[in-house]
């Protein structure tokens, strides 16, 4: 069975895109996060679920530092991007996002047209050199996002005037605009119907042929549906990680077992 | 050069800085911005920030040192007897700037030339008159050492200007080197900036703790003052207010505090039934276009200055209650009274409590009125028991910031509820607060050193301790209110 | 866990058909509707004390933009008026205004004459009592000004005194006139005659808008010119001053500021500012502007500088709302694609904000232009008949402020004064209503925007 | 393993344990279907006969109503990991215990057109001997899949090793008997497909208990099942 | 096979209590709901699913006249409580609530005590004779919503300190304690992580032995678990409505069979 | 039906099109199987036969793939209505194919150990046609439920009753031959064996047609199986 390809999953080259080892948060006293180590695959989804506050987003915003701006988070232990430990000092977290992207749990547009919105990224981080270039850009994140079909002809038009899955297909638009390597996705679907949630999973599946995709859920069939890694939060602990395939059909730790059916009262 | 010049050839330092370190910038890597740090515009802005910063420092520092300094020299040449006291020293300096100043307008007008204007003596030239030609009309003759302190004066400056131009001007182009020579591609000009510019936003945030302190210095060593010269158990605990500019005042603050009280009570009688009943009106039942339009109608109110109420109270209220309460009831003839007042105040008051119970009736969430709707209950049963409760915290607060305003507000109890002092029941009565008391001492023609002017002193420390505590009182209220519902 | 049984309570509602109600309904239905009733109630004493109070401002207030003037034909007689006939203007200035006046009530009772106007028992000089003390120093400066006109016949357009004014507008009657010392019933009559013929009426007053202040002598030739001017520097020097530090701060507190002691400090200080009574304000400014840092008293700057430091927290707190109101997922967003914090807020937060910003900002300087008690402290109710000159420089002269002007005008014994008050007033509220209108106008610009 | 504990959400615990109770249900008729078989044979009691074969119409319903159930359950639900484990197993069960009855059925069948002069003593002791095993293997394998006894299974599949070899002493001895008298062949022939038909039950029996082991692993068995030559397989 | 229990459906005497027939609901000029008729059962969940906008709400909130208070919008059509028209200008939309419990989106319990909360119903509805009687009530429906054993030793404390689920389960309790015989519930589990969502759910399903209950939601999973009848909404028609088992498995019509199975693009 | 129009996650589609396929191949593999064991027979080719006996296992290994693929795209699309009864028709298609499989292999085990001297010529060709037949309706079978073709799975299983027949023939031809010698006895037990076989390989042809129309239908078919004699159950 080994020797057959597995539909649902076309990881060829399982090489790690980031690697956490060790990771520890702590929010004043709250010991949020608990020697988390875990290595993000390039080119495939990978999903962190668990139990409300286990700490699946606090170790999502460790990934590209977005927990700097929370003035009682504490982060310790080891995380690679490449390599490259992203806490060093000598890291600036600005120039870091630009490179692990993130999307948020409810579409946040700007109040600004949809060009403008994508068109953002790149010139704060002057990756362009003239109009054509940011329009070429522009309409290659949005291709991308598979969203150009749908606001190709009114690209002046406010971001905010869209649908929420459309909103939220903006933001990832956005998120891609400045050339990221990693998308950070928190609850990316929660606030938007089923409709556009299969629509967004949709995409996110593409994405992977070119990211390498963490999302965080609550949902999970959303999970079993879109990645190809799930790990396992509880209380701070990373639990199990593992395909997604064996998580769903077959996980090994009992309380993964427990929550995935439901089972933790 | 003069100021002005000075600071242009700043701006043209700093302009050329912009450039020349945006430029160089993007030479260090053959023009491709995406191998800067940071964008171009952010190394120009570090030039200009290296050029400003320095100077402009300098500048301000050299133009508070340079006059103290000058003044200093000078005082040391002055006759003993022009500088006896500080008060005499201060006019005669003041004498001196002007002779000062008048001769430079002299010189900048062509009456004079450099060389007459630095040799001319009393002895020889009526420099009153000659001073007088060029419009600088002065008080007194100029006596000989004051002239000639002026012209030292004079000399000085223009030495100082000198060194303050070489300086700054040194700085400027300094700080241009500095700038430019540091655009280079993997030089963080961006969090350079930012560091700057927040450090702009750090100073501006300060002015408000500075506000305070210039609050209570400004009245501290004046309340100290005031103390020394009039014992304050009599302050606190005597009857009677009636000051006498001649000395020997009773200067008790009781009938003040009464007439401070009696007044807000009123006032807060008349704007918190109906301030609350309106703002429950207008949240909960008034349809759209009724509340588009008479929210803002109300808020007018809150838009009139309180001198206009002050002119209400005097020229209708007071007359009105006087014709049609006072004198039927017999309870006396005055037109000022603590009810006049009061229901202005109220009145002013009302759309201030209105407004504020609104806003916190409305940030009761919907959901909580749905879920009492949804359980059967009527509207005026979710309002008493659901939305009021809620929201009862944060209209206790916005109550007790309208009592402070009442009991801070001057204007309308100057002009409508007398200026006597007295301890008396009776709402038709003229009676008077703290804040007339602080006008009045404060504004009257009398020494001021005089126990009789720094009470005022006194007083604002008290009105500020009264009101200070009310309003934190009332901002931790609201406070915690507000954390209900985030 | 469910047991349905152990459950008495719901045998409680006896079952009904919806559609009778029941005595318990009724009852709360009742209660419903005086509850709305109360609102209702409040609502229309709010409205209703509104209403009469600008209705007693314009009732007492329009008639001062009219003013009664006395016309007629006055020659300019170059005898007396230039007695050294050189037409040199420092001779002719040595004619103080008695001469003037004199040589008014003369062509006055010269007109009368010409016109059959019988003067009935009024004398010559109460004659000449009609016309305003002011008129003789205006034609005398109209003189100096323009030599030639000696020896013509001018037409004179002069000011009537105030109780004229006074009677013309109805405020003054022969009733009163009995009780007063400065007018007498038989003058009203005669000024009746007069306006029957042509020579006195009353018409638009521009002269309330330019002229300074006036003493007490002549109410009449009281104006606004200075208060305006004033009040304009000030809002002037408020919004440079105010303004970009409000935001600044606010910023800087919003978006920056770690949450400690410190800042904690200030954001109370800042709330607390905002209630402190506005004459304590007065009483820093006087001790610190004026008796410490020894700026001119009554001038604009320090009056703007109290002002400034007054209106700062409410500009703060209404930046600070509306900086707060920008959601956070805007800044998420922001940072999430590498923008700085400080690009973050420049670049989406503070757009944002703007149009709250530009609101409190507009009602913040209309506070402070309807801001009088702080005023009073630093001498700026003192009596200014000059003119401030131009900035900068003007900003140090002394100058005097809309609502400072209302109240001291209101202080003052002559009814006239108070039609003046009510008259500043409504300039005053015409004023206030564009800085709202404008701030409301702005504000919609800029949300249309995106 | 956690999935002893109790489901969040106790109509789902409802469900599962209908659809096992069903199961349990089912696999009750098909053991009773078989043994009433073998006691049919033994007796040749065509009556008896009769009513297995009308009885297998019930275990046919009940079997489609489990699949249903179960895929009723699987929309509904949407469960994993051992709970969808636990219903796959349920349905795999489900079918192999419809073709016990078939079985059974089949050997009724047979019995009905056995001559009443067949050679049934001594063979039929055999068969029934046979039969009950493999009824208690079927009884013993539904047991370990509810209760996801994997041990029980692991001996159930053993087990299956005993009925191979009942089966293949029970060919030679009917071949034989064949071979005595061509008059023999008929009845001996039926005979042979009833031995086959009930090795066959065997063969599901054993294919529930890897279901069990499926349910408790969450892998199918690797090591080939044991077998005794050609005669039993297919 | 009918005539054996289905394990999932025990709905034994299937009585109406409302019934709905066409409802047409418009806002302004927007068509919202198009000639909906419906049976709800008694002692029944029945759940309404749909894409965003379909009507579902809006026909949820016409069943107590929670949209009396929308200014725009216009009910046509009947609905009948038992057998009388709700929207008879004699019924007073006051007592009908109370009848017509409903429990919203997000949990809202009152400000107040865990005791008041729920005592807020009975006393304004006037239940009550004394307090033994509201005791007896608060602790019964506490017990009905499941909360009983969590909350009864911290009867005072506020409602608002509870966890999002026990939040949303105290909204149920309050709701059942003005002894309402249908209970609305619009999203109830929207907010919620899969935890308080299991919880709430398997509430909804102990309720329906004594009510009557309507579920709003945009989770067909959600749906499936707990409703006993399914009705399917697509752009303001009722599009199919049946046994949930049915609807999940073998659905009628097209559009049905393509939303449930996640084919509308 | 709209479950012809795609899914708005196509990685859905795909999951669900990659089963089919695997389901196919599968078939393919049995149908080759059955086809290869009949023309060993028929040569009576040890070599061939022990091809399709070593084959199985690649078929084995397939069926189980599917079976854990099928069962991981339940957890992990939880798919419903037409979804799920593809799926759940896709894993009982998969078994029987699987036992079609292990029917090829018995046959070619039971061609091995057939004498040289077997009575081949004569029942070979019929059963070769009848295996030819059972090929053409598990390819139909397949077909009609991977293209959800109710009219095709009907015929299909309409076609179960000639394979019936064909047996029955078989079987009292063979049944002659045994009376005629009780040397002829033993390879014809054999052969008795292989036709059965292959008569239950089209009984699973008939089964997957069912879960065709189940599929299509959401029901699985009411009226009973056409059967033709007893010969022919269990
Ligand atoms: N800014 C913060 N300050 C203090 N504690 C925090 C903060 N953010 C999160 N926590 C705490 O850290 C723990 C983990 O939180 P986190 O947000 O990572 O959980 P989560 O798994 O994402 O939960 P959810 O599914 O509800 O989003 C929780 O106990 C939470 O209370
Ligand atoms: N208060 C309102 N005013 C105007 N239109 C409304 C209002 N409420 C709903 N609508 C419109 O009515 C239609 C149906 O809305 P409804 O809220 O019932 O949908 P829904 O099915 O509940 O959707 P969702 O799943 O997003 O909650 C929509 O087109 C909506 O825009
Ligand atoms: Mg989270
Ligand atoms: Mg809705
Ligand atoms: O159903 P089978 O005969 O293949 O076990």
């Amino acid at each position: 069975m080994n020797d057959m390809t597995r539909t649902g999953l076309e990881t060829e080259t399982a090489t790690a895109k980031i690697s956490a080892r060790g990771v520890q948060v702590h929010y004043g006293q709250n010991h949020a996060l608990k020697n988390v180590s875990v290595e993000i695959l390039d080119r495939a989804v990978t999903a962190f679920i668990g139990p409300s506050g286990c700490g699946k987003s606090t170790f999502l915003r460790c990934l590209n530092r977005m927990n700097d701006t929370v003035a009682s988070a504490r982060v310790s232990g080891q995380i690679l991007l490449e390599g490259e430990d992203i806490y060093d000092p000598r890291v600036d977290p600005v120039q870091l996002r630009a490179r692990v992207g993130m999307v948020f749990q409810k579409p946040n547009p700007f109040p600004k047209s949809i060009y403008d919105n994508v068109a953002y990224g790149p010139k704060i981080h002057g990756l362009t050199r003239n109009k054509a270039e940011l329009d070429a850009i522009v309409e290659a994140s949005l291709r991308k996002a598979a969203l150009w079909g749908e606001v190709k002809d009114r690209l002046d038009a406010p971001g905010t005037g869209l649908s929420g899955g459309q909103q939220q297909r903006l933001c990832i638009a956005r998120a891609i605009a400045t050339g990221p390597e990693v998308l950070l996705m928190d609850e990316p679907c929660s606030a938007l119907d089923p409709i556009a949630t299969a629509q967004v999973e949709e995409l996110i599946d593409e994405l992977r042929a070119s990211f390498s995709v963490v999302i965080v859920t609550h949902s999970m069939q959303q999970a079993a549906r879109v990645s190809q890694k799930t790990a396992f939060f509880h209380l701070g602990h990373l639990v199990e990680y593992g395909d997604t395939g064996d998580i769903f059909t077959n996980p090994k730790d009992p309380r993964t077992e427990a929550y995935i059916t439901g089972r933790i009262g | 050069m003069s100021v002005l010049m000075i600071l242009a050839a700043i701006a043209v330092l700093a302009i050329a800085a912009y450039f020349l370190a945006r430029q160089r910038a993007l030479a260090s890597t053959n023009g491709n911005p995406r191998l800067l740090h940071s964008l171009p515009l952010y190394y120009g802005w570090y030039g200009t920030i290296a050029v400003l910063l320095p100077s402009l420092a300098a500048l301000a520092l050299w133009l508070i040192v340079q006059p103290m300094v000058i003044e200093a020299r000078i005082s040391q040449n002055l006759p003993a007897s022009l500088i006896a006291d500080a008060s005499k020293r201060e006019l005669t300096m003041a004498d001196v700037r002007r002779v000062a100043g008048g001769l430079d307008t002299a010189v900048a007008m062509g009456t004079m030339s450099e060389d007459e204007a630095r040799q001319v003596r009393t002895e020889s030239t009526n420099v009153r008159d000659k001073l007088a030609a060029v419009g600088v009309a002065l008080g007194s003759e100029v006596s000989k050492e004051v002239l000639s302190a002026a012209q030292d004066y004079r000399e000085l400056a223009s030495w100082g200007a000198a060194g303050r131009t070489a300086l700054v001007i040194v700085l400027a182009v300094l700080g241009l080197f500095w700038g430019v020579t540091r655009a280079k591609a993997d030089f963080r000009a961006r969090n350079r900036v930012e560091q700057v510019v927040l450090g702009l936003l750090i100073a501006a945030s300060s002015i408000a703790i500075l506000t305070t302190v210039g609050i209570l210095w400004s009245m501290i060593s004046e309340t100290f003052d005031f103390f020394s010269k009039y014992p304050i158990q009599d302050f606190f605990f005597s009857l009677t207010w009636s000051p006498n500019f001649r000395g020997g005042s009773d200067l008790g603050i009781l009938p003040l505090i009464w007439g401070t009280l009696y007044i807000t009570v009123v006032s807060m009688l008349v704007s918190v039934p109906i301030g609350l009943f309106a703002a429950i009106y207008l949240a909960e039942y008034a349809s759209k276009p009724v509340r588009a339009w008479v929210k803002p109608l109300i808020e007018v109110i809150a838009g009139i200055p309180t001198v206009v109420f002050g002119i209400f109270a005097l020229v209708t209220v007071g007359p009105a209650l006087r014709d049609w309460f006072a004198a039927p009831l017999g309870l006396g003839d005055s037109g000022s009274s603590v009810m006049t007042a009061g229901i202005v105040i109220g009145i002013l008051n009302i759309p201030f409590i209105s407004s504020l119970s609104d806003d916190i009736i409305n940030a009761v969430p919907q959901s909580l009125r749905d879920g009492s709707l949804g359980l059967g209950a009527t509207r005026s049963e979710t309002v008493k028991q659901v939305i009021l409760p809620a929201a009862l915290p944060g209209i206790v607060g916005a109550i007790l910031m309208a009592a402070s305003r009442a009991i801070g507000e001057t204007m309308i109890v100057v002009m409508g509820a007398g200026a006597a002092a007295k301890l008396s029941l009776n709402p038709f009565e003229a009676m008077t607060t703290m804040t007339v008391k602080i006008v009045g001492q404060l504004t009257g023609d009398t020494d001021f050193a005089a126990p009789e002017t720094l009470v005022a002193f006194a007083l604002g420390m008290t009105l500020f301790v009264i009101t200070l505590g009310l309003n934190i009182f009332a901002l931790w209220i609201v406070r915690k209110y507000r954390e209900q519902y985030e | 866990m469910t047991d349905l049984s152990a459950a008495p309570g719901f045998t409680a509602r006896p079952k009904s058909s919806i559609l009778t109600a029941s005595a318990e309904m009724k009852r709360r239905n009742a209660a419903e509707a005086r509850f709305k009733a109360y609102g209702m109630i409040a609502v229309a004493i709010a409205l209703a004390t509104l209403a009469i109070m600008l209705f007693t401002i314009l009732r007492d207030g329009v008639s001062a933009f009219h003013q009664a003037r006395l016309t007629f034909p006055m020659e300019l007689s170059a005898e007396v008026l230039d007695p050294k006939g050189n037409r040199n203007r420092e001779e002719m200035s040595k004619v103080t205004t008695v001469g003037y006046q004199k040589v008014l009530s003369k062509a006055l009772l010269a007109e009368l004459d010409r016109q059959g106007i019988a003067q009935e028992g009024v004398s010559d000089k109460e004659i000449g009592e009609l016309i305003s003390k002011d008129a003789a120093g205006e034609l005398r400066a109209r003189v100096l000004a323009d030599p030639a006109l000696l020896g013509t016949t001018i037409t004179a357009n002069v000011l009537a005194t105030g109780r004229i004014d006074g009677f013309l507008k109805g405020r003054v009657t022969l009733e009163t006139a009995e009780r007063d010392s400065n007018i007498s019933p038989d003058q009203l009559r005669l000024a009746e005659k007069l306006r029957d013929a042509g020579l006195l009426r009353s018409s638009w007053n521009w002269d309330f808008f330019t002229n300074a202040d006036a003493s007490d002598q002549r109410p009449e030739a009281a104006g606004l010119g200075v208060a305006l001017l004033g009040s304009a520097y000030m809002m002037l020097l408020v919004l440079v001053m105010c303004v970009p530090v409000g935001v600044a701060a606010s910023i800087y507190l919003e978006e920056f500021a770690p949450k400690n002691r410190w800042t904690d400090a200030i954001e109370v200080n800042i709330s607390n500012l905002a209630a402190v009574p506005s004459i304590v304000f007065g009483i820093l400014g006087l001790a610190i502007f004026i008796n410490f840092a020894g700026l001119p008293q009554s001038s604009s700057l320090v009056g703007a500088l109290v002002i400034s430091l007054m209106t700062l927290p409410t500009i703060i707190i209404a930046t600070r709302a509306s900086i707060r109101a920008v959601p956070p997922s805007i800044r998420d967003a922001a940072l999430g694609v590498g923008a700085s914090k400080m690009q973050t807020v420049f670049h989406h937060v503070l757009p944002l904000a703007m149009p709250g910003i530009l609101t409190g900002t507009i009602l913040g300087l209309a506070s402070a232009l309807g801001e009088t008690a702080p005023l009073l402290l630093i001498g700026m109710v003192a009596f200014v008949d000059n003119y401030p000159s131009a900035p900068p420089e003007g900003f140090l002269d002394p100058a005097t402020a809309l609502p400072v002007q209302v109240y001291s005008w209101a202080s003052r014994a002559d009814p006239a004064f108070i039609e003046r008050s009510n008259g500043a007033i409504i300039v005053l509220l015409v004023f206030l209503v564009i800085m709202n209108v404008g701030a409301i106008l702005l504000r919609r610009r800029f949300e249309r925007r995106w | 393993m956690s999935d002893n504990e109790l489901h969040i959400m106790s109509a789902f615990d409802r469900d599962l344990e209908a659809l096992q109770a069903h199961f349990l249900k089912l696999s009750g008729l098909a053991e009773r279907a078989l043994t009433d078989a073998a006691k049919a044979l033994e007796a040749l009691d065509s009556p008896a006969a009769e009513r297995v074969i009308a009885d297998d119409a019930a275990l046919d319903e009940l079997e489609e109503f489990i699949q249903m159930e179960a895929a009723s359950l699987i929309a509904r639900r949407a469960p994993t990991a051992s709970d969808l484990r636990r219903v796959l197993a349920v349905m795999r069960g489900a079918h192999s215990l419809e073709r016990v009855g078939d079985y059974a059925k089949n050997v009724a069948k047979r019995t009905r057109v056995l001559p009443q002069s067949a050679p049934v003593d001594g063979h039929a002791g055999t068969i029934r001997r046979m039969s009950a095993l493999v009824t208690r293997m079927l009884d013993e394998a539904t047991r370990a899949l509810v209760q996801k006894d994997a041990q029980l299974a692991e001996a159930v599949r053993k087990r299956d090793l005993d009925i191979d070899q009942m089966y293949n002493t029970l060919f030679r001895s009917l071949f034989t008997y064949m071979m005595e008298s061509p008059a023999n062949i008929g009845p001996a022939m039926h005979l042979h497909f009833i031995a086959k038909n009930i090795e066959r039950a065997g063969d599901h029996a054993t294919t529930i208990a890897e279901q069990a082991l499926y349910l408790a692993t969450g892998r199918m068995p690797t090591d080939p099942r044991p077998k005794a030559g050609i005669e039993t397989e297919g």
